[in-house]
């Protein structure tokens, strides 16, 4: 198996210097992180290494840095210390590593030329390794350092514990790699006391080292305000947060009745949802493993929540001057007369001959003039709500200044009080026609001289006697000549509450939308690709030696849905999967009641 | 007595030489013309000096180019023929002359235009997604083995498994369609439980035949086998 | 001269049946012999594509959907390409088709003829000539047999019933019987082999494992109408009736198993009637060494293997004097009664009062001689002399 | 000869054709020998049940063109049911009704229920089938009724016959015809009268075919003559097509079944599915 080499691009075309950095796990396989160029002092060395360890990595892998080996151009050794002729072979005695690198390089050529790689066997002695070969890759160290792996098949990679839990089973090299360069970032900072560049190197005291950032921290103004705003902000959020939980932890809740209209109200069941957002928001982190390496949870809550009240912001400010609401408010009465008006309408028709089709009168009447009784109830109940709306819908939208998803809710709410009717309507028909279905199928059983056995669950066939025989008969006849009238019924009926349901179903779709779409991430995806590494990708370059291959390793960057499905936010407005539509029209041939499947909680699956 | 060759088979000698020539002077310098979405990371190479000419288990032509890295790494590309552009020239000339007279029949100009929109949108979602250009594996000892698949409009996406996931490269009999052909796959192991976590074919648009895949697989068995063997050289003079 | 056979079947492991363990032992021996064998079979769920069993013995799954039980739609042509296909890669020069039952065994009879492959059938089952469904079939046969060279049949009866049924001339149908593997149904303890654990001698019914108390008539079919079990449930109650030492076990499954649930119900047998429910085929060994005396009730059998595995394992048989029964035992190991509550009862009591006076033949030599009788080898080799006689006059 | 047994070895090559191959084939072994005159005996049931379906439609067509008054058929139709309850009765000396265990009360209880509910029905059956069309009403009514004829139990011991669902389907079939008719009075005697038709003449029909087999004939020509001169007063042509129906329905097609049987060739074997002439019923009550 070759052994692997990570070295940093930016630091080729190299002049002769000690090479830094760690090894990963427990094969042959070395991450450069930065190069010391010469003059310097082993013991200076030493001590800059202890004071850039990380203190908290992962106990299941040790990425202390070390000097790994030296790389020198075209044999111009340079040693400050003149008084022991120390030559290239006798550092790793010094430094002691347990591999030693020497990899050659021709002046201002972008690959090395050789490269060996000793091991200290047992008696401290250094044989070189063979097989010889060695595969020098080429990874963009700016990319690395700032990527956060998420690669698809390391998804058992995702929790830090989980990976800490199973210590025996070598985590993937990638990740290694990796974790390596994210928990060795103290190495990239600049010293704290010096600042000029020149006057380290003249001076010799301290130690010149070349990465990625070694021009100095890269880092925008907004990131350093932004973590350090961020303590104070916390414990103002906790302050707010102690105030509102006790509204929705108190037990008042849980008396009867409450719960089963809480699981009802959509609007409810979100601000439940918005409670728990900052909840999680405002609590202090948990996972001690450097940030970047958990999913950015807080920052796509945060964004979400803002997009949101920025929509329903932009939605009341086009609402409220322009009199939208008070224009709605007087079109509510008009537009339940129109629908009453509709309803009316529609029972009349079916009273008389729908379609063509032959239903038995005196049925149809006498159901017709029941539905007309309630919607008359329906005509004054709704005239009595009227007065109520305004004020209702005034203070709702500024409720939207929570957010959009608040005032959808709302909408869904309204509009289920607005068509209790044709729930009622929808259940009267349902129950009845589930009745008469279960009577016809059990008579139909009698008429082919059949019975179910319910200890079996089977169909027996059973000798009735002469008169079950006549009543059966009898009794089919009629319930099955009445079976069309009361088929007809439901099935308007049904259509119109499934009309409801569906209306409802696109507002709570775009609420679960809204509050799921981890938009930080996605911004990140879209502007800067290779934070979210997906996958690596490697390329043969061009050879100039024989034992090397020379590779570049770059990083792909997640698929966008793949973005979407990690960090889709879990939302209490849990969408259950619609039914499928055979399920669907099983259920309403047989009678049994539609629940809508929209509401979180109790609803369909 | 054997089966009699019926059908395709027996003049396979026939068509697939006429095929293979047919393609490789038919093979414009073809650049995609509509640009592409995808990252166009790498040119494919065309005609590469180490190509030769193969066959697809239905008797297409392919060719099948092969890069060692001096035992270190080995890539194997397989390129179906470039999509011409007069068929694609003439796709389009098809679908406006059946929507020409039924738009000026129906004075719906709105039809013809639609139509030419959707014929456009098809070329691009044949060329981007569909229509697969090169297929290759990638075998870097000791690193990984990196699948690719680069499509006629450029975009190529590659997937990269890492050495210590793979368990081995095989080739494999299979039913597809109505016919029983071989194919190559990558095992890949499950590194938390033991066992297999999946297997990944390899050659899926082109599916050469099996004297192509057992090139393939020698080369790969080379590359992922070498046994390592430590010298003994002090390097203290 | 080696062949290369390809062996055509719907049913075949992992369904289990005597159809299947008749091929897989037949192409295991055929191996032997230095043939080249290969099975073609309908895809079990997902285990669809090319697998190898013992022996390279290679198998092709083939994606076709089954339709009823087991047997695939009788189309012809949605398995011609894939069935040529397979016959090229193969340099297949006989396709061996089994089983009347299996719609794909009549389709590759079919293409076999049209590649002027040598063709054999195997019957496995006999058939009345009566109702509308055997008319259909035999028809079916009659033309699918058409072209094929050769046919084998289990039992002298299968083979005048084929005969009939197919209009072949008897000089082209050979009989060759099915044999069991004798190593597996020896007498002696319960070995309650290893992966299958509910056999071992605790999980034994008590029933079974009473041996000294009474004498236990051991049943072992599937439960449908064809295999006699209403026939069966007027016997036990008779017999529960009559002798308090009779004790019965009934392995297997079926939709009659009610009838036999009822009637212990009724007649409160639920000490002396056992029913073990569906058995694993390396069970079956274990329950007949645990009992004294099989019982087959079946109304039609054309070579009944289980009353031979019940012989190789030193049991008394007692069975129905119908289909090719009377050929496969000698007397002294078959007692044959008419297919009727009281003849079989009369025969089981028989059997039940030669054991108890002690005069009942010993297991270890029935085994011998059952071993004897039939052997796989054996099957192989006749077969091996069809095929040779079949390509020879397929030749010329 | 070889032994057709397959634990020897014979020697001889499998497919050998020995002489005894073939030798228990038998040919028509379980063929009935019909007499023609007990065939038109027996093919009488059917005469007489198709004789009550006719007069059954008859009586509703009387009703429909108003020539029957309900109240003349209801009468008719409770003194006949009386006399043929007293005949039931008197045939078997009461030794049917005392191994059947059904009592007089019982009997009253069952024919309260007949006529109470058929009466508190009748209107709601009457306005039941007002709007469906008269002709699919009439479709269906035919339909019922040959699945009356058809499931009927004629005394055969086959798979087809359950007395059960010819019951309902004549039952189903006078209701549909019963809606057609102008009050709910007419509905009642009609449905009554179809109970009685089709429920409890049946059985006295069984006992006395059981009893006398003059008598059977006897009511086999009655039922045809009443048919034919009913059909004769409403339709003469209907009269001539129901003479031709009842002449080859017992005389005709007996011949042609007692011709058929020299075409009767099946096959039996050893290798034929054994019958279970056991009465297993008895087991499994």
């Amino acid at each position: 198996m070759a052994a692997k080499v990570y070295f940093p691009s930016c630091c080729l075309p190299a002049q002769s210097a000690v090479l830094l950095g760690c090894k990963l796990g427990r094969r042959d396989s070395f991450l450069v992180l930065a190069t010391m160029s010469f003059p310097f002092t082993p013991n200076r060395v030493k001590s800059f290494l202890a004071s850039v360890a990380p203190r908290d990595t992962p106990p299941w892998c040790d990425f202390r840095p070390e000097v790994l080996g030296i790389c020198n151009v075209s044999a111009d050794w340079r040693v400050l210390d003149d008084e022991s002729s120390l030559t290239a072979h006798s550092l790793c005695k010094i430094f002691n590593g347990e591999a030693w690198l020497e990899v050659e390089l021709h002046a201002g050529s972008t690959s090395p030329s050789s490269c060996n790689i000793y091991r200290r066997d047992t008696n401290g002695h250094y044989n070189l390794r063979s097989p010889r070969t060695v595969v020098f890759a080429h990874y963009n160290q700016r990319e690395a350092v700032t990527v956060r792996w998420l690669a698809e098949d390391s998804s058992d990679f995702t929790s830090m514990e989980e990976q800490t839990a199973d210590v025996t089973k070598e985590p993937s090299e990638m990740a290694l790699f990796f974790t390596a360069l994210s928990c060795n970032e103290q190495i990239f900072l600049p010293p704290p006391c010096e600042d000029d560049l020149e006057e380290k190197q003249s001076t010799g005291s301290s130690v010149c080292l070349r990465h990625w950032q070694d021009a100095g921290p890269e880092g925008s103004i907004v990131v350093e305000l932004g973590k350090a705003a961020c303590r104070p902000i916390r414990r103002v959020g906790a302050w707010f947060l102690a105030l509102v939980a006790p509204l929705f932890i108190c037990r008042l809740w849980t008396i009867a009745p409450l719960p089963w209209i809480g699981d009802c109200l959509s609007t409810w069941l979100q601000l439940h949802h918005q409670h728990d957002r900052l909840r999680v928001v405002f609590s202090p982190p948990v996972v001690k493993v450097p940030p970047r390496l958990t999913p950015p949870r807080c920052a796509d809550m945060i964004c979400s929540m803002l997009l949101d009240s920025l929509l329903g912001l932009l939605l009341i400010s086009h609402i409220y001057p322009h009199g939208h609401l008070e224009a709605a408010t007087d079109a509510l009465p008009v537009f339940t007369q129109a629908v009453a008006g509709h309803l009316q309408e529609l029972l009349q028709w079916l009273m008389g001959a729908p379609a063509g089709l032959k239903l038995n009168s005196t049925l149809a009447c006498t159901l017709g003039r029941f539905f007309l009784y309630h919607i008359h109830l329906w005509l004054s109940y709704v005239s009595m709500l009227v007065p109520y709306v305004g004020p209702v819908l005034w203070y709702g939208g500024l409720l939207a200044t929570l957010g959009v998803s608040l005032l959808l809710s709302m909408l869904i709410d309204i509009t289920s009080l607005l068509t209790v009717h044709v729930y009622c309507f929808y259940v009267y028909a349902a129950r009845l026609y589930r009745l008469q279905v279960c009577g016809l199928s059990s008579l139909w059983r009698l008429f082919r001289g059949k019975k179910w056995n319910v200890l079996r669950h089977r169909v027996d066939s059973c000798q009735y006697d002469v008169d079950q025989l006549f009543l059966g008969t009898l009794l089919f006849t009629i319930l099955l000549f009445l079976l069309p009238t009361t088929a007809l019924f439901y099935l308007v009926f049904t259509l119109l509450r499934l009309m409801v349901i569906g209306g409802q179903v696109v507002l709570s779709r775009t609420i679960w939308l809204i509050n799921g779409l981890p938009v930080f991430s996605l911004v990140q995806r879209l502007l800067c690709g290779y934070n979210l590494a997906g996958g690596v990708e490697f390329e043969v370059l061009t050879q100039t030696s024989k034992s090397i291959l020379n590779v570049s390793m770059q990083i792909q960057p997640l698929s966008v849905w793949a973005v979407l499905r990690r960090f889709w936010l879990p939302s209490r407005v849990m969408v259950h999967r619609s039914p499928n539509p055979t399920q669907l029209v099983a259920t309403i041939l047989s009678g049994e009641l539609v629940q809508p499947w929209y509401r979180g909680g109790s609803g369909w699956g | 007595m054997g089966a009699v060759l019926t059908g395709r088979e027996r003049n396979y000698h026939y068509n697939c030489a006429l095929g293979s020539t047919r393609a490789a002077n038919r093979q414009l310098a073809w650049t995609p013309i509509l640009g592409s979405f995808g990252t166009l990371r790498r040119g494919r190479r065309m005609e590469e000096p180490g190509a030769t000419r193969m066959a697809s288990c239905r008797g297409d032509p392919l060719v099948f180019s092969e890069r060692k890295q001096h035992g270190l790494s080995i890539e194997y590309t397989l390129s179906s023929p470039g999509v011409s552009l007069s068929s694609l020239l003439c796709c389009t000339l098809a679908v406006w002359t059946v929507t020409y007279p039924v738009s000026t029949y129906a004075q719906a100009p709105a039809l013809l235009a639609s139509a030419t929109v959707i014929v456009m949108l098809g070329i691009l979602v044949y060329l981007h997604w569909i229509r697969v250009q090169h297929e290759s594996i990638l075998v870097i000892s000791g690193t990984g083995v990196q699948l690719s698949t680069c499509f006629a409009s450029g975009r190529c996406d590659t997937h990269f498994i890492e050495m210590d996931v793979v368990q081995d490269i095989v080739i494999n009999e299979g039913i597809h369609r109505q016919a029983v052909i071989y194919y190559l796959c990558v095992l890949v192991r499950n590194n938390q439980k033991n066992g297999l976590k999946a297997i990944l074919p390899v050659f899926l648009a082109a599916r050469p035949r099996l004297d192509c895949l057992r090139k393939v697989y020698r080369g790969c068995q080379e590359i992922l086998h070498t046994e390592p063997n430590i010298s003994t050289c002090v390097m203290d003079r | 001269m080696p062949h290369s056979i390809c062996m055509v079947s719907d049913f075949f492991h992992p369904n289990a049946g005597g159809v299947e363990s008749h091929v897989y032992q037949l192409s295991q021996c055929l191996v032997e012999r230095g043939h080249r064998v290969v099975v073609v079979t309908h895809a079990y769920g997902d285990r669809a594509g090319i697998r190898y069993l013992t022996n390279g013995l290679r198998v092709y799954y083939l994606p076709l959907r089954p339709m009823y039980n087991q047997a695939t739609a009788p189309t012809l042509f949605h398995s011609l390409a894939l069935l040529r296909c397979v016959f090229i890669r193969e340099h297949v020069t006989v396709v061996h088709a089994h089983s009347a039952f299996s719609s794909l065994a009549h389709d590759a009879l079919f293409h076999a003829a049209s590649f002027g492959l040598a063709s054999i059938f195997t019957d496995h089952s006999l058939f009345g000539f009566a109702d509308v469904s055997s008319v259909l079939t035999n028809a079916l046969l009659r033309a699918s047999l058409g072209g094929a060279t050769r046919a084998i049949c289990v039992s002298h009866t299968g083979r005048e019933n084929t005969a009939l049924r197919a209009a072949m001339p008897p000089g082209r149908i050979s009989v060759i019987p099915n044999a069991v593997d004798a190593t597996r149904f020896t007498p002696g303890p319960p070995t309650g082999n290893p992966d299958s654990t509910c056999h071992d001698r605790a999980h034994l019914p008590r029933s079974v494992d009473r041996r000294c108390a009474g004498v236990t008539v051991v049943i072992i079919s599937r439960l449908v109408y064809r295999k006699g079990v209403d026939l069966l449930a007027g016997v036990l109650a008779q017999l529960a009736a009559t002798r308090s030492d009779l004790n019965f076990v009934i392995g297997g499954e079926g939709p009659k198993r009610i009838v036999l649930e009822e009637l212990r119900e009724q007649h409160c047998l639920h000490d002396r009637v056992t029913l073990l429910g569906a058995l694993d085929h390396r069970q079956v060994r274990d329950v007949l060494v645990g009992g004294d005396i099989f019982l087959n009730t079946s109304l039609t059998e054309a070579f009944c293997m289980a009353i031979v595995e019940a012989a190789s394992c030193g049991l008394q048989v007692v069975s129905t004097h119908v289909g090719g029964v009377p050929e496969v035992l000698p007397p002294d190991l078959l007692t044959l009664c008419k297919p009727t509550v009281r003849d079989l009862c009369a025969g089981v009591i028989a059997a039940a009062d030669r054991l108890l006076a002690g005069k009942a033949p010993d297991r270890a030599t029935t085994h011998a001689r059952v071993r004897d009788f039939y052997d796989w080898r054996d099957v192989a080799s006749r077969t091996e002399k069809v095929s040779n006689d079949d390509s020879s006059q397929n030749d010329n | 000869m070889a032994r057709k047994v397959l634990y020897e070895r014979s020697g001889l090559p499998d497919n050998h054709v020995s002489r005894n191959f073939l030798e228990t084939l038998r040919r028509n072994v379980r063929v009935r020998k019909y007499s023609y005159w007990s065939v038109v005996y027996e093919s009488g049931v059917v005469t007489q049940q198709l004789g009550s379906v006719c007069i059954f439609v008859l009586c509703w067509w009387l009703m429909e063109t108003g020539t029957l008054v309900p109240s003349q058929l209801f009468t008719s139709s409770l003194a006949l049911s009386f006399l043929g309850y007293y005949l039931y009765d008197v045939i078997d000396g009461g030794t049917g009704r005392r191994c059947s265990g059904r009592t007089r009360l019982a009997d009253l209880k069952s024919v309260l229920i007949f006529l109470s509910f058929t009466y508190g029905l009748s209107p709601l059956l009457k306005t039941l089938t007002e709007t469906i069309s008269t002709d699919t009403i009439y479709a269906m009514t035919t339909f019922m009724l040959l699945g009356h004829l058809l499931f009927f139990d004629y005394g055969a011991n086959a798979a087809i016959v359950s007395s059960g669902l010819s019951l309902n389907m004549a039952l189903f079939a006078s209701v549909c015809l019963a809606s057609r008719l102008a009050g709910p009075l007419h509905t009642f005697t009609l449905i009554t009268f179809a109970c009685e038709l089709f429920a409890l003449w049946p059985l006295l029909q069984k006992k006395l075919k059981k009893q006398s087999t003059g008598c059977h004939g006897m009511l086999t020509v009655l039922f045809a003559v009443v048919v034919v001169t009913a059909l004769a007063m409403v339709a003469p042509a209907c009269a001539a097509l129901a003479i031709v129906l009842l002449f080859l329905l017992s005389f005709l097609i007996p011949l042609w079944l007692v011709k058929l049987q020299l075409y009767k060739d099946n096959i039996h074997g050893p290798w034929d599915e054994a019958e279970i002439k056991d009465d297993l019923s008895g087991v499994l009550h």
